[in-house]
């Protein structure tokens, strides 16, 4: 790893703490202290001191979080005291996100509803299930009752929630092809 | 100055330019980085050290010109807005040159020609400096950075969609459609047997066929050839004949 | 959104300080006081009486992060000091800055919201289109439905990404568009 010149030797203890700690919450993953040691050019002996204080000074705060030693590396966690909080959360969070297939599959809907099955496939050109059934836990998609052919396949359209979360009044107010076409292309 | 910018009229690209070698690179630098005419207009308006309240019209409108100029002969794609604010220059300045006191001897307040060109600049200049206000604020917030991803993150390959990303994707998906369809075209290869073979029949049913728009319907170059040989084909060996009634008119295949 | 009941209510304020901080720290994104309330089943008031506190704290004890609040929401952040030795660390660069065009039309959209291509060029002066474009795939300005005039032109305004990248806490942080009057002349 190439060590920047830049960056001054002379750092306070203060200042040494802060920029470790800043790196291990950076890093993806648990981060040793040779590495820390060769970024900010300093002994592997002091950024281990300081590490063991950085550790300390989590606990003594009584901080949500903790600077641990796993894997032979240094991260920042949340402590396991609210490990139930944090599960909850992570349960119940809102959550926008959508993979590109069920982008690609609420797209379809959205333009082309109220659609079956079997017209997503032929459209997208691959299985949607998976994608329909994820869009209707996430409530932006609905079932728009079957469609009077062979079969009687269920048909889904876009629903109120999916017009908040794309923050539009109604459904007309779709952008078309045309609203973009000098945009897109 | 008065009289050199006179002679400009509609056709200033075809005039030269004179700046020096040296300069020239960094007036190139400097011209890339116009955001649009207004701004350009202001650089120019400062560079004079004019009064932006009472621009000196004809020396600014000559100096904006030239820098038009420039512009094309460094090959920098000139957009026509700057054209159009050429054109509002010239007018303004036309303006400036009628007697006003007529009208003032009535105690009317007749309008600045200027005003409306004033007005806009002080309104473009607020943006200007809230989008240097922009600027100084993402550089900051680039220097600040977030965690790095942890086990409860299962989220991180997905994306945040918005209307837009919908209308794209659906397009992209349209698109993936228009793409499988010309590789099968692409793929069965259309012979000069069938091609002859649709050539009569169109011929005969249309009674007459307008050549360009038959080689128009072609997907790609190969089955073009392949329709142009049909076509001297069955010219060659039916009583089909090419006619075009006026010079560089469309030319027809039709029943004899 | 549901309220788990297995959580205690008789809370010190030092561990509704931590359960805070651990659920900011796990959340991907700014997580607002009203969801962190909703979460913890507290009070709003008493969680952004404890924000503002973790916010002191970090600051006073010299830490490498920040906790601040963001598009609407709070978050931990690096601290700017850092950046050289994050961005080495990364071996990451500042992301592509926006062009002086869309940087403006950004401006425009921002202080004019909802607003349309045809009143951008109106300020401008010149086309907008391809900034317009950028803006929108880098997700820093979104669609706000048709104006109702003719031709019923698409409306923009700034996104939630916006704001995060502008490092603001809502729109009305910015500073009024007269303001800028005053440096002109």
């Amino acid at each position: 790893m190439e060590v920047s010149s830049e960056i001054e030797k002379s750092r306070s203890a203060i200042e040494l703490a802060a920029v470790i700690e800043a790196l291990i919450f950076v890093s993806d993953e648990p981060i040793t202290s040779r590495l820390l040691s060769e970024v900010i050019s300093e002994d592997r002996e002091i950024v281990e001191t300081v590490l063991q204080a950085l550790k300390i000074d989590y606990e003594k705060r009584d901080s949500g979080l903790q600077i641990r030693e796993i894997a032979g590396g240094w991260q920042i966690s949340t402590r396991t005291e609210y490990h139930d909080e944090v599960r909850q959360f992570l349960k119940t969070r809102p959550s926008a996100k959508l993979s590109l297939a069920s982008l690609e599959t609420l797209a379809v809907i959205a333009y082309k509803q109220p659609v079956t099955v079997p017209e997503i496939l032929e459209i997208r050109g691959v299985q949607s299930v998976s994608a329909i059934k994820t869009l209707l836990e996430k409530r932006l998609i609905i079932t728009k009752g079957h469609k009077e052919t062979v079969g009687r396949p269920m048909q889904y359209g876009t629903s109120k929630d999916f017009l908040i979360q794309f923050g539009l009044k109604d459904i007309n107010e779709l952008p078309s092809i045309e609203d973009f076409a000098d945009l897109v292309s | 100055m008065e009289e050199q910018i006179e002679q400009f009229t509609f056709d200033f690209y075809k005039e030269t330019a004179h700046i020096d070698a040296g300069s020239g690179d960094q007036l190139k630098l400097t011209l890339g980085e116009f955001a649009g005419p207004l701004d350009l207009l202001l650089f120019l308006i400062k560079q004079e050290q004019a009064n932006i309240f009472d621009i000196p019209i004809s020396r600014i409108a000559g100096e904006y010109l030239r820098y038009i100029r420039l512009m094309k002969e460094m090959d920098i794609a000139i957009a026509a807005d700057f054209i159009v604010m050429a054109a509002t220059l010239i007018e303004i300045k036309s303006k400036m040159l009628l007697p006003r006191e007529i009208a003032a001897e009535d105690g009317e307040d007749i309008d600045d020609p200027r005003k409306e060109l004033v007005d806009r600049l002080l309104e473009y200049e607020k943006f200007k400096a809230a989008a240097e206000m922009l600027y100084e604020r993402t550089t900051i917030e680039q220097a600040v950075f977030t965690r790095g991803p942890i086990e409860s993150d299962e989220n991180n390959a997905e994306i945040n969609a918005t209307v837009f990303d919908l209308l794209s994707v659906f397009q992209k998906i349209l698109s993936r459609h228009t793409e499988e369809v010309m590789m099968e075209i692409h793929r069965e290869e259309i012979s000069l047997a069938d091609m002859l073979k649709t050539l009569r029949k169109r011929i005969f049913d249309e009674s007459e066929l307008d050549l360009a728009r038959f080689f128009d319907e072609m997907h790609n170059k190969r089955e073009l050839v392949t329709a142009f040989m049909a076509v001297l084909e069955i010219v060659r060996t039916e009583s089909v004949k090419l006619v075009q009634r006026t010079t560089f008119g469309t030319i027809v295949l039709r029943k004899i």
